[in-house]
């Protein structure tokens, strides 16, 4: 009885240390899916010495098999569908999904194109939408929180980060 | 027990696993600062390692899964096994013989060799191409790299590591005495490590993560736990035997760190070469410096 | 380990796929590249991954609603798709925009030529592994895209034209940030034309690499700072002077040496003319209107509008029947004119170098992306570099 | 010849306060012309629906509920637009305006993003419409 308590507790433990873990190390993965650049490079710009998403432990990696989540920008087109799947595919658990900007969360201006075959969540589960044509740094920042919130709703590690 | 200690807590082990996290941060810091950026916070290291080992294993197809498996881990045994012989934290190393400084320069060379395997043995171009690149530069780096450790090995009659340590503390800094050598192992470090700007065979604008792009979770942890334990046993290996020995650990400590952040700014320092600019480095200045100031110690030995 | 075929005869060949999902490319390119070791002997292009289909999109939207849909053909160059689209439209509908418009509108053209070139300057230094540089030129960046917010509420895609004229007014504080922004911005393309210049690794990956001759830039038909780095001095600005730049002569920075060290210098070069011209604008900014009135249905007839994007020359020709929309927009974008140029460059390179050459070209997908059918019965068509050089040819004729 | 050229540099930023704004934990106040999120005055629109037809992200459908008495509820969807300010642009009677201080709008749910605005009575008589949730209507 009390080896199964010790367990439990134990597994508990586990458990907390890799949710802690997994909180604080975001690393991410961007695929463009048909975008117009303009969130490409304000996610890259989040990146940057003026927003650096690192204080947070946001690292980009450059394999689908090293990544957390995966940052998606644009409508999906027809030819990076059969992609997008693959990337996603290829990501290991546990995987999470970030629609950046208005096309990839309602293709935006590029409704009705004819080789824009939908939005991102059509075709992947996301787990975050971040609107916004581009949303601005700190407010890819601000989803990036949004989903390690849901993830650890008790308290999100943002201590240190100034110095 | 206390042989068990030495080897699980203080100095290998434990001890060790955590200062070369700690090592990761500090090179990490640093670089942001250079970069005028604030930089990760102190646990990322951690923090990015637990991650990994929790996440999923992906086992890609058409690769030898016994391999796959078994090599992160042998790297990581191999650069622990390579940390006994080294005067870790400036204390006595757990075992000490002769010639110890072959074997452990060439324990830290399995783990790039473990690298460029499991490049080698996935079906993806870029892993191969990675695995391809490992080995070249291993081949170009290896032989500067151990003929710049031989001059303080030469200079103390001995191929071990405590006989030169010892020689080291009683003498001027071989940073002096053997400057160019210095030189020559620093950047050998550096490129024994696939450190930037050395760092072609995992060029990420070209080849992806390199080698290791198939590996995930447990795999790509140990890696990267072997990669930062190797530099620790590198940085430490390099200070005990150019910046005067070993015989006050805190200023050892320090001394250690010190070459950490001057390797780090150099990372910050310079673009990339590309792999052939690289093995043209070394062979053509590398190798001819490190030899020739060999010569030149042979020589003072032989006039004193 | 995935080698052609034919492994038997020719073991050491491979062909490493760059794209769509790579970290040289921040957009979906596909690139194959074979390889000998590290040599490459052969390289295919395939397009498409971006392609949205916005040129058959614009016919069914309204002459405003087509304003912020090809604003966002690219989204580093959006004021200039938009500045294009409307300088054919005004042209067609015969309505001339306020001065203080034009004024505006060149002066935002600029700033973005500047924050474009050095969000290339960053992006060439990454994918040569020089992150500190990257990092400087970025951080630099953010002084242009804080004036873009602070004048348009948009740090990339600005809106800040419209139909006859535009939409946001300077005040004299902004006029103010501008001028200093441009004092700083000059600094720094002082610093980084001496890094350029004079570092020794970077110069090793980038001096004399990718060299292109003046003759083979006009073969290739190579457009922009890519052409002007070969000696081919290009620019529309002074050949076929639009908006404000009428009154502002540009002078043409000219680079003879043809190699990625020369695409270097002539776009930090080009910050320089483009602050001086910030400058000239600011001393004589004309006051009065931002917008002239537009009638919502164009007049029937077809146009012509050139401008000089960052990346070179940008083609629109608009084409109206008298209706709310457009009957045909075409649009031909700089990065089509130089991709050619990249695959005919890379040949004989080291691998290591191909990120380089690409990125020298300052490609930017999303623009060019909409022409390519690619999908036929399975097959994936790829094209051959004299497929995409008549296809090039036939969109100038 | 120098060895790097970047080296000053760099050690004048290692000594100097970095460039970074360390949101969320500080908020540097947001530009004036900032374009956020939409926002609608019911108070003067006629229902002229010209932003409707104008937007070119069908964001923006405005649904009748009583076209005689000028009461409209304006349905703004969040995720569709693209904030190009051209609504605020074409309303004669200034009843549009994209907020400044609304642009952390990153959500869980697409549901949030859907936002009718009028007043409570007209929304009210309007509940029994679920807002759609499909793609854009075709144009």
């Amino acid at each position: 009885m009390t080896a199964m308590k010790i367990e439990q507790a134990w597994n508990n433990a586990l458990a907390g240390v890799a949710l802690w873990a997994r909180t604080n190390s975001p690393w991410v993965l961007h695929f463009n899916t048909g975008s117009c650049n303009g969130c490409d490079i304000e996610l890259l710009a989040a990146l940057t010495p003026r927003y650096d998403a690192e204080r947070l432990g946001v690292k980009l990696q450059a394999s689908p098999r090293q990544a957390d989540i995966l940052i998606c920008t644009g409508p999906v087109t027809r030819q990076a569908r059969d992609r997008l799947l693959r990337i996603y595919e290829q990501m290991p658990e546990p995987r999470f999904v970030i629609a950046l900007g208005s096309c990839a969360l309602s293709c935006g201006v590029f409704h009705d194109c004819y080789n824009v075959v939908g939005p991102l969540d059509r075709f992947i589960p996301v787990d975050v939408y971040v609107p916004g044509c581009p949303p601005r740094p700190e407010a890819i920042i601000y989803g990036v929180i949004e989903l390690l919130k849901k993830l650890h709703p008790v308290d999100v590690i943002l201590e240190g980060g100034s110095a | 027990m206390n042989a068990l200690g030495t080897l699980l807590l203080f100095p290998g082990g434990l001890a060790l696993l955590l200062v070369a996290l700690l090592a990761e941060w500090i090179s990490r810091k640093l670089l942001a600062r250079l970069q005028n950026r604030v930089g990760p916070r102190w646990f990322q290291p951690l923090a990015d390692t637990v991650k990994l080992l929790a996440k999923e294993e992906v086992i890609p197809e058409g690769v030898h899964r016994v391999l796959f498996e078994f090599l992160p881990v042998l790297s990581l045994a191999a650069v622990l096994t390579a940390a006994l012989a080294v005067p870790l934290f400036g204390v006595v190393p757990a075992t000490s013989y002769a010639g110890d400084l072959i074997v452990t320069v060439y324990l830290l060379s399995l783990l790039t060799l473990c690298t460029s395997l499991a490049g080698l043995i996935t079906d993806d171009r870029y892993a191969a191409m990675g695995g391809l690149r490992v080995l070249s530069q291993l081949f170009s780096y290896e032989a500067p790299f151990l003929l710049a450790l031989l001059g303080p090995a030469v200079a103390a009659e001995s191929w071990q590591i405590t006989r030169i340590t010892a020689h080291a503390g009683s003498n001027v800094w071989m940073l002096f005495t053997q400057p160019v050598g210095f030189v020559v192992a620093v950047i050998g470090l550096m490129g024994k490590l696939e450190l930037s700007p050395f760092d072609a065979p995992e060029a990420h604008t070209e080849i992806v993560a390199g080698s290791l792009t198939e590996y995930s979770g447990r795999g790509l942890a140990l890696f990267r736990l072997s990669r930062n334990v190797a530099l620790v046993v590198g940085l430490t290996l390099v200070a005990a035997l150019y910046l005067g020995g070993v015989s006050d650990p805190l200023a050892f400590a320090v001394k250690t760190l010190a070459l950490l952040l001057v390797i780090t700014t150099v990372q910050a320092l310079f673009a990339r070469l590309r792999i052939d600019q690289t093995i043209g480095l070394w062979w053509h200045y590398g190798v001819l410096l490190a030899l020739g100031q060999w010569f030149l110690i042979l020589i003072g030995k032989g006039a004193a | 380990m995935t080698t052609q075929p034919d492994s038997a005869a020719t073991p050491k060949r491979f062909t490493i796929p760059i794209g769509p999902q790579h970290p040289a490319l921040k957009e979906p390119g596909f690139f194959e590249f074979t390889v000998e070791g590290e040599t490459v002997i052969g390289a295919t292009l395939r397009l498409g991954y971006a392609h949205r289909g916005i040129e058959k999109a614009v016919v069914s939207r309204t002459w405003v609603q087509n304003l912020y849909l090809l604003e966002r053909v690219c989204g580093i160059c959006s004021h200039i798709h938009s500045l294009a689209y409307c300088l054919g439209v005004e042209k067609l509908a015969g309505v001339t925009p306020p001065p203080r418009a034009q004024a505006i509108r060149v002066l935002i053209a600029e700033l973005e030529r500047m924050h474009s070139h050095l969000l290339w300057l960053g992006v060439a230094a990454h994918d040569a592994g020089f992150e500190t540089l990257f990092m400087y030129s970025w951080r630099d960046r953010e002084t242009i895209l804080d004036l873009f917010e602070q004048i348009s509420g948009n740090r990339v895609n600005h809106s800040i034209n419209t139909l006859g004229g535009v939409k946001f007014d300077l005040t004299a504080e902004q006029i103010v940030s501008v001028l200093k922004a441009v004092e700083l911005m000059e600094e720094r393309a002082r610093y980084y034309l001496d890094l350029v210049r004079n570092d020794p690794m970077l110069g090793q990956r980038i001096r004399g690499i990718g060299t292109m001759s003046a003759a083979e830039a006009h073969r290739m038909g190579v457009v922009g700072p890519t052409a002007r780095a070969s000696g081919v001095g290009r620019d529309l600005r002074v050949e076929a002077p639009y908006a404000a730049y009428t009154a502002i002569p540009v002078v043409v920075m000219l680079e003879t040496d043809g190699d990625l060290q020369a695409r270097f210098i002539v776009r930090i070069r080009e910050m320089f003319e483009s602050c001086r011209i910030i400058r000239v604008l600011l001393d004589h900014l004309p006051e009065g209107d931002l917008q002239a009135r537009m009638p919502r249905r164009i007049p029937e007839g077809e146009t012509i509008a050139r401008v000089e994007a960052p990346r070179g020359e940008l083609f629109y020709f608009i084409k109206s029947n008298g209706a709310d929309m457009p009957e045909r927009i075409k649009l031909r974008t700089p990065t089509l004119c130089n991709l050619g140029s990249v695959l005919a460059l890379c040949i004989g390179r080291q691998l290591a170098d191909i990120p380089m050459l690409l990125i020298g070209t300052d490609p930017c997908f999303s623009c060019n992306d909409r022409a390519v059918v690619i999908h036929q019965a399975g097959n994936r068509e790829k094209w051959t570099w004299e497929q995409f050089r008549r296809y090039g040819n036939e969109a100038l004729r | 010849m120098r060895i790097s050229t970047i080296l000053g540099m760099a050690l004048q930023s290692l000594f100097r306060v970095p460039a970074t704004r360390s949101y969320p934990q500080e908020r540097t106040p947001s530009p004036e012309r900032l374009r956020g999120q939409l926002r609608w005055n019911p108070e003067k629109c006629t229902g002229c629906a010209v932003c409707v037809k104008d937007c070119p992200a069908v964001a923006i459908e405005l649904l009748e509920v009583d076209k005689a008495a000028k009461r409209f509820v304006l349905r703004y969807h969040t995720d569709r637009c693209i904030f190009c300010s051209q609504c605020v642009q074409s309303c004669r009677f200034k009843c549009l305006s994209l907020s400044n201080e609304a642009w952390e709008l990153a959500a869980l749910d697409k549901q949030a993003f859907t936002v009718d605005y009028g007043r409570d009575e007209d929304i009210h008589a309007l509940v029994e419409k679920p807002a759609s949730t499909d793609d854009p209507p075709r144009l």
